[in-house]
């Protein structure tokens, strides 16, 4: 899977809006980053925006025999080092929040999943900026 | 490869309906955002996005948050340019007269109040996107 | 006993306002709420739609949904009745089963 | 508020598929819930499926200038001892969790909000069963 | 109120694609915890809710789980009523041979094997909808 | 340089792809997604709609989705391709800009 990246080789920035399971953005935009890295694009960045979030929750227990889509997103960031990063307010509208949030807001836990960080705005539009194409997926 | 050197020309398309859904609220929320990056943005209201920018917008009976008038700080945030797309107006029956009005001050012209809505035929918006570097969808 | 069907969607975004529509038995009522409410203005493309409706069933618009989309009583086509949130329960009891179209 | 029910006070059971703040759904089931009980009518149960289910996670922290959905099914609960029924089988996908659940699963926290349960679909069933009404509110 | 004791009259109503969205999976959950309950349970495929029940589908491209074989083991469940709409196969140019063949066993005809699937005109839906004591939406 | 335009959601339940259909320009390319797959069915209702789209527009279809539905490349409608992801990924670089009618 690894080779060299060449004249052609574009650098994406990936836009989920949609939680797991109940819409399949997060699916669609898992298998598109994956076919890019296999044809040597780079992935600048996966911003999860609106429920999008929602996939980065490690409280998630799926059924046996389905796909556990955190763990795909978690696993492919550490095998390529991508950067997945959940919008703070979309995250703290639908309680998502990481050990740092968690104390700033005076919950009692967390529920960030491996390999996600929770961050602003600013990263969605620093992904647009730097990006060559920006794919959106959604609802 | 030199996106981070280069003003990039973005492009929000609203295409949905306030307040039956969060889209319209996240999408102005990015936008607000983004204007700090000082990139070349603009904003489509398409389909019923055209409902964002009704007047008289009163939320007060659904308990939802009523954000319809940051669309009139805009002009502050060195956004102005909110095409309307006319045929979504007309096949609504809605004309420009029922939306807020939105304007911001030129300081290249005086200070003069200008209009921040521009209503746009298809065509142009057909041109619009093809002229983007970035199209975000909302 | 008739059946009270509830809309919640933009016509000019989704099906399920004529889905609905097409649905109706005698006596029937229609709850437009949500972005449905777009579609119950007048002049726009929906205002003869819901007049091939079944002449024997009501519709309405939640009327406060109505006004978070900057709409009044004035703006809605012939015919058609606003209720509030009670006047939806009154609907809901009036009727033997509620039928929601997603 | 109080007032003693009469003969045309019905049982409703109320249906709730998205979750907060995306959808208006939860809003609209709440004024509803809210009505029926001025009304002098019961609410057998409040079912949360689908999405509805992250209407039950006590970690949001919504814009102090919006109303916390969250809450307001709390408190109306607590006022009205409303029974709100998180599905499991949703809640698993989803990553909602109590503290049974957690420990069930092997996760190292919950979120489960104040006056709602994880619990089962017959819970839905037994609603339509024992309900004059069943109000579905969706995407 | 005494619906505890009655045998009430349950209609499942799915009018959306599968895969793209998960209401067709979680209604099928619904319909195979509900059987456990002995009611009179229909359901209705309207509109997209048709390919619910298209033969054939292989999700192993897209990484979905495929529940579509469930349908087939409803008979099991004594759930025996799947209506299809005639107009909306008719619309999206289907006929019920695109549908997976879904039958039950009748125990009080020697166990012939007999269709669960019945193609309903519009008119029949609409009579079917009017005579139940709860409709779940998905 | 053109747009990859991308639709997700059937026709039949939602506006977006005729909204996509009447935003082409010149020489660009949609790609119909997930539940959006449906539309290209031959027979179908939204057969016509795509033909009378920009001649000089492409219209993909993602194999994957088209299969987990129950088709297959002989149930699409003429003059329609079929993509699977690296297709995709290959539209988004061969286009100028991506942009989902969501």
């Amino acid at each position: 899977m690894l080779r060299a990246r060449g004249d052609r080789d574009l650098r994406f920035g990936i836009v989920v809006n949609e939680g797991p399971y109940t819409h399949q953005a997060s699916d669609s935009a898992y298998r598109f980053a994956r076919a890019a890295l296999e044809k040597g694009h780079e992935i600048l960045r996966v911003f999860f925006y609106h429920d999008g979030v929602n996939n980065g929750t490690r409280f998630t227990v799926p059924p046996q025999d389905d796909r556990n889509l955190q763990r795909q997103w978690s696993e492919l960031a550490e095998a390529h080092k991508l950067d997945l990063v959940v919008c703070i307010a979309a995250a703290q509208r639908r309680g998502i929040l990481d050990a740092n949030e968690a104390k700033r807001q005076g919950k009692d836990g967390d529920n960030i999943a491996p390999g996600f960080r929770i961050s602003g705005l600013g990263q969605l539009i620093e992904a647009g900026i730097q990006a060559d194409r920006l794919v959106v997926f959604g609802d | 490869m030199t996106g981070q050197s280069k003003r990039k020309k973005f492009l929000y398309i609203n295409r949905r309906a306030p307040h039956g859904t969060i889209y319209a609220l996240e999408s102005l929320e990015v936008v607000l955002i983004g204007a700090a990056f000082e990139q070349d943005v603009s904003l489509a209201f398409i389909d019923d996005g055209v409902y964002q920018l009704m007047a008289g917008q009163d939320t007060s009976g659904i308990g939802v948050k009523n954000f319809s008038k940051t669309y009139r700080a805009l002009g502050d945030y060195e956004v102005r340019k909110l095409y309307v797309e006319r045929e979504s107006l007309a096949e609504r029956g809605l004309t420009v007269e029922d939306l807020m009005p939105i304007s911001f001050e030129d300081e290249e012209d005086d200070y003069a109040e200008k209009p921040s809505i521009l209503v746009a035929d298809r065509s142009e918006m057909v041109r619009l996107i093809a002229e983007q570097d970035v199209v975000l969808s909302f | 006993m008739p059946t009270l069907h509830t809309v919640n969607k933009s016509p000019y975004e989704r099906s399920s306002l004529r889905s609905c529509l097409d649905h109706l038995a005698e006596g029937d009522s229609v709850l437009m709420m949500e972005d449905a409410v777009v579609g119950a203005r007048r002049g726009g493309k929906f205002v003869e739609v819901l007049k091939a409706a079944r002449p024997s069933c009501t519709v309405s618009v939640l009327a406060p949904d109505l006004a978070a989309r900057g709409m009044k009583a004035d703006d809605l086509a012939e015919g058609i009745a606003l209720v509030d949130y009670g006047g939806f329960v009154d609907l809901a009891v009036a009727n033997a089963r509620v039928c929601a179209w997603l």
